[in-house]
């Protein structure tokens, strides 16, 4: 078992999570957050003062997949969610001891397949 | 009764009340309508859909007063006002019907501006705002204030008996089709069809209605000019019709989607204020009633069709405003009633009447469509329209003001840029250094 | 003065611009309890909150001109109108006092509508709207226009001699009973005392209460139904009661929680404009402050005692508007001061005022009670109530209204429906196809 | 014309609505500031900001009916007002000019309550909430009504012909002297100069802005205190006057920064307004839009230099309202025509007045300086006036009034104090014990 | 060391909570999320149009904790957070190599124990 | 590889942010979290009720490092994040498998090396 987290562009979201469907993983995790990295700053202006805004707006993703689909998932966000330019964000793939699904108390593997896949 | 003790033109002080009033209400309408509009719209692009309103007060006020007003209003000309009051010369506070002639022209800037300000429902989140205030700039000259002239300054339509009690062709009709031809020529928002841009303040849409509703008493009921019968008739179809529209688009909306929408709610008092504008003074209350129903229908299939167009009016002013407003004063040639005020309409045996609002409504159409694109595109000449996709994706609050409408806490996610110099970054937090400011 | 030099009914201009002026302000305040409610609500049921105080325009307003006017002030009857106003019929420009009847029509709407929108606040955040709208309908023609009539149309209670200048016991009592009522029938939120619901948007409360405020002046000032002294009298005493209120009702805050907290100060002002409705024409300046200052007390108990109970009028319109208005009311028969507009009270050496302000309000509770639970337990044959304890969890916005409130920029986290079709995915995000729609 | 027909001090109807109206939009101005300024804040402190300005009706409303008045307005002195109106003794429905005495008390109410309230914006997100509200009230006893009496009152300056229409250094000088001596003495913000402290929500100060435009013809306006000639004048230059500062503000700031920022454009207007106020009456129309334009320039460069200063006037209270006042009261001595308004200014061939002007402007800051400085340290003596750098930490929000501005949905994120007894947590998830609780 | 990322209803959080801390579990941190998984989509309307929301509304709990009390934890949660229709969420038990309380420094056990717990 | 997640006061941040740029940590994401620990609460009133909110606000950052800035890491984060009050917050190391730069797909080491370093 994996956790996937990834950092992306708010506006790759759309095609991201459409790219994850066709992959075939369904469950995710999302939250806004901001983010630093070697971006070009944005100035705001308030009254007399000019501030830099140091940190980008981002979206964080978070995985949970089992073994065989880690390369898939890590694929299909790489190809959706890069645009080029500095900024993209960075995907962590960290391992994962267990996993529970709260409704059925099942545990690992079955509880990232959809339910759909077990009947 | 007051007025009879007076002589030929002399000021009545209650008549200058109502007008001060109304004008209070209608400056308050730009404001409102910031409010409508901003909470329609992605929070990243707040701040430039309400500045696109403030900002007509700047730049179509004083476009307004040194010579808008007398491009509108001075001299008898059947198509234009003559120079007479540019620069406002000698416009003072005589009589101009029963109120002071600057409190006249103060009620008619007003008009001006907020008439500007309901094109900008049209090209937000894409229209860059420098070209967005030069445009309007010029439009309220060169479109609106032609058009007041026809039909309230002594002009050929009002000769003709085209009704238009507080603006449905001069206002509406007019800003609706402006707005439409600025969608096209701006062209659709990067988003647009891909995604579902969804309000992101539904509450500040309300308050917007709320407070249009409110401001529209002085929209209509000022529109007598006097704080006579048809100031009150105009005030109390104003309060009606809305109430109607707002039943009825209500129905529509839960039987469409089994339920009454809030946006649905705030758009239809709008819509139901727009149809009732040309006829407020020409109406019973019962059919402003009527007309406030029937009203709700061409809007409201306009915004569901139009959803499925490539035309990204993004916030509806064609189908609101525009449609709205030919209903109105289609309508007007239907309800008016001689003995709510002047004329008969096709309900009470003078078909003749629907007609002439026919040609007024049409006149508007093509005279503001053709008007406001070459406008548009000479603005384009020297401008550029529209902010390239990237600055879309950032928001144009940013790319445009250089700030967000939102930013929460603890300043504390501000930083000094620490590339040029971290030792620096001691005492102060931010910058002033203007030059070493990058555009987003 | 310029009354005098008129004939029999006559209109006059000024107060005609007085009273259009305040019905506008009083319209303002249906908008207005939208946001002092939809703040105190949390996130998820914020545009249910404000569609119960907006969609009241539709319901009640529509409500009041067929049917509910005639009720209230047509004909001569000690306990109801007749039917000559049905439908607006025979309501002019005429005269009625000294302004036109449709205006004081149009003035008695927005009463109507904004006493209705109160009792929301008992229900928010789990009644059903159609239910909800239907309900403040019937209300509207049934409790309130009858009431309406024995105290402003020429009824019985007008005639006993009970005072009541704006609507203490027609409005704020009446509208404080038939909320408890309506909280008890329909049932406490399933939530209620295991969670504290917190308020969502605190400013939002403070702008309904400033609104409020601000249109308070046309619902006390303007129910003189002139620009006279009165008019000047009730529009003054309702700028000082509540001021007297705050401090009071800070001064208390701070005694009991060592703050004054800011809805509780947005609750004071509403309640000293409550405390001060009944009595505004009829007390001294100093005497709207004592009231005010007196008024605070019982209302700001109630409200610490209810939290207490597991009566869920959720926003406390018993507490502020029911207990409000029964003090003014009384106070009123205490306070009233011959000198300063008719008849004297307890103070000034008639204490049978006082007993005939207690009759008026024992009245009011009566009849809106009984009739209120009437109503309430009819509408319910034919509709259900309450929002299911699941619905209500998913929030009211959704399952009422198919909206949220406040959606993040990026209308990015909407997608198409992708177990239908996921090969139709390319062009459009969002889907129209009403046949694939589910109720959350 | 009517005040022709009328015996010495008769009461004019149109007078009396015209002041009804102006006196509840003056009323408005002050949640108008509350929001204005309330946007400008971080959101921990949203609510303490809001409730400087709300809380005021309370302080200074009640101490102006009792004292204050009598101070500013009663007897014939060339300093001090007399007793005669203390607790509003004698203050009727008799005619003070056109209008009702008690009119004109309130009128000039909400003129002290507004007054008060600017000077929050210098020290807010620090001051502690009772100090506040025990030093303004004071401050408008002390400060304000002397100055209001010898400007408005028939004192000294007002005999030596300094001209201020509505309130250019009786209210904008001294709130923004008085503002500047209290930022001072409270202190900078514990963050100040160290972290950007940016707005938490920006439309907030828009709607602010809008509708201190809209009550502000209440302001000026209504300083006519009749409905003639002078205050339709004074209508129009503030409608003109803010249109040509947001202009020009907004070139400025395209300049600076190549954007026209939002919370440039709601400063904007407002500064527009507080130039022109002692001028309304006073200037030609055109004459305003010099004065906006030209008023414009002061301030903005008072902002951006004040921003790299030690001084933390927070919201720049002495940079928009202090010099934009000072700038106004000037202009008033170059720009005043005596077509337009009494007597003639530098630019109409009389250089005195300018002089005159500078004299006022002088007493008022010197008058304001020195007794702000001495009622702010006698305050002092008895209250602390700062909130500690831990409390300004946490928000004062919390700590002056236990409350947040916003709480995110199910209010599930409150649980019962678990350490005292985790086994009564059954049936409420809320307390209401006062004596656990802990100050935070 | 463990970190327990929990995924749960926001309506269960007041249960959740009031469990682990029956469970003597103290310290903890919670963020708003969205997710999507096998649930029924919300629909929204707005105008013309109708509109899916395919992510709801979840709240993230973030509990580190040492080794005995990994499994406590997890039965608190499932127990408390399920209520056996779709959507109920996730648990993930993941790895830690250190844990330090940023107040004193402390490392690992000792970061996690309640100050309370040490005197 | 780790990632490093660190919970601390909002009004650190600032201090926290200078120091990591000073210790040449260029990449993290921050969000606005929750967090219940040791921490006397905060008391609200509304209307009738006291209410007690256990939760308080703090925020959450994420930094992926590779091996040899772990140390420097946490140490910067440890000095400039603590007031010696309760409450100051927690850092938790985890161990990652993977990360990706998604602009480049550039993975690991490379993945977290700010762009000037490379060329
Ligand atoms: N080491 C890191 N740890 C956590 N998040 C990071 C790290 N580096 C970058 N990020 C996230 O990724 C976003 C983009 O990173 P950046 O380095 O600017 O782009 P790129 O990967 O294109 O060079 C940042 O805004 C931040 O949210
Ligand atoms: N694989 C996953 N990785 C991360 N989060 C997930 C994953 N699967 C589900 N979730 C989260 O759990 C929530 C409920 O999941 P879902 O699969 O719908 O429910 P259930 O576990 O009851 O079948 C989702 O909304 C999402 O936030
Ligand atoms: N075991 C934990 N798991 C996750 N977050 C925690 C844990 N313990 C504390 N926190 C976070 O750290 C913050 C401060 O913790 P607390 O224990 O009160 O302070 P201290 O570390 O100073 O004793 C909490 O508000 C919470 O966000």
């Amino acid at each position: 078992m994996k956790l996937i987290v990834a950092i992306i562009r708010p506006d790759r979201l759309s095609e991201v999570l459409e790219r994850l469907y066709r992959a075939e993983v369904r469950g995710l995790t999302v939250s806004r957050v901001m983010g630093h990295g070697g971006e070009v700053d944005q100035v705001a202006t308030y009254r007399g003062l000019t501030v830099k805004m140091e940190l980008q707006e981002k979206v964080r993703l978070e995985i949970g997949v089992s073994e065989p689909f880690v390369d898939v998932t890590v694929r299909a966000i790489l190809e959706s969610a890069s645009t080029g330019e500095v900024g993209d964000g960075k995907i962590f793939v960290m391992p994962v001891e267990h996993v529970y699904r709260i409704r059925t108390g099942e545990r690992d593997e079955a509880a990232v397949t959809p339910a759909g896949k077990l009947s | 009764m007051i007025q009879a003790a007076a002589g030929p033109p002399a000021i009545v002080p209650a008549d200058t009340v109502w007008i001060l009033v109304s004008t209070a209400l209608v400056l308050l309408m730009t404001p409102a309508a910031a409010f409508f509009y901003g909470g329609l719209v992605r929070a990243k692009n707040a701040l430039n859909t309400m500045m696109m309103c403030l900002g007509a007060f700047g730049a179509v006020g004083v476009t307004w007063a040194v010579a808008g007003y007398s491009v509108a209003f001075s001299g008898s000309g059947r198509f234009l006002g003559d120079t007479g009051f540019l620069f406002l010369h000698g416009v003072g506070l005589e009589a101009r019907g029963s109120i002071p002639h600057l409190l006249f022209m103060a009620y008619q800037c007003t008009f001006a501006v907020v008439t500007a300000v309901l094109i900008a429902g049209a090209v937000v989140e894409r229209m860059r705002y420098g070209a967005y205030l030069v445009f309007i700039s010029l439009w309220s000259l060169v479109v609106y204030a032609p058009l007041a002239h026809w039909v309230w300054g002594g002009g050929w339509l009002a000769t003709l008996g085209v009704l238009d009690f507080a603006g449905g062709t001069v206002v509406h009709v007019n800003a609706g089709v402006a707005a439409a031809v600025a969608a096209l020529v701006v062209g659709r928002r990067k988003d647009y069809g891909r995604q579902a841009v969804l309000p992101h303040n539904v509450p500040f849409v309300m308050l917007g209605a709320g407070l249009l509703y409110f401001g529209w008493f002085g929209f209509n009921g000022g529109s007598a000019l006097a704080a006579n019968g048809s100031a009150v008739q105009a005030f109390v179809t104003t309060l009606l019709a809305p109430m109607a529209t707002l039943l009825v688009w209500m129905a529509l909306d839960a039987m469409r989607t089994r339920r009454a929408t809030a946006v649905g709610a705030a758009t239809a008092i709008v819509v139901g204020l727009v149809v009732i504008t040309p006829a407020a003074g020409y109406v019973s209350p019962m059919g402003a009633l009527a007309l406030g129903a029937l009203g709700a229908i061409p809007s409201y299939c306009a915004i569901v069709l139009r959803a499925r167009t490539r035309l990204d009016d993004s916030l509806d002013v064609l189908a609101g405003h525009g449609i709205g407003g030919i209903t109105g004063a289609l309508l007007t040639g239907v309800f008016a009633d001689a003995r709510w005020g002047g004329v008969n309409g096709l309900l009470h045996g003078r078909p003749v009447q629907l007609g002439l609002q026919a040609i007024g409504v049409l006149v508007a159409i093509a005279y503001s469509g053709v008007m406001s694109l070459v406008l548009l595109r000479l603005v384009g000449l020297f401008i550029p329209l529209r902010v390239a996709d990237r600055g879309q994706g950032v928001g144009l609050d940013i790319t445009e003001h250089g700030e967000e409408a939102y930013t929460n806490g603890e300043g504390a996610l501000l930083l000094l840029d620490r590339r040029t110099d971290p030792a620096r970054r001691s005492a102060f937090a931010t910058t002033t250094t203007d030059s070493t400011r990058e555009r987003a």
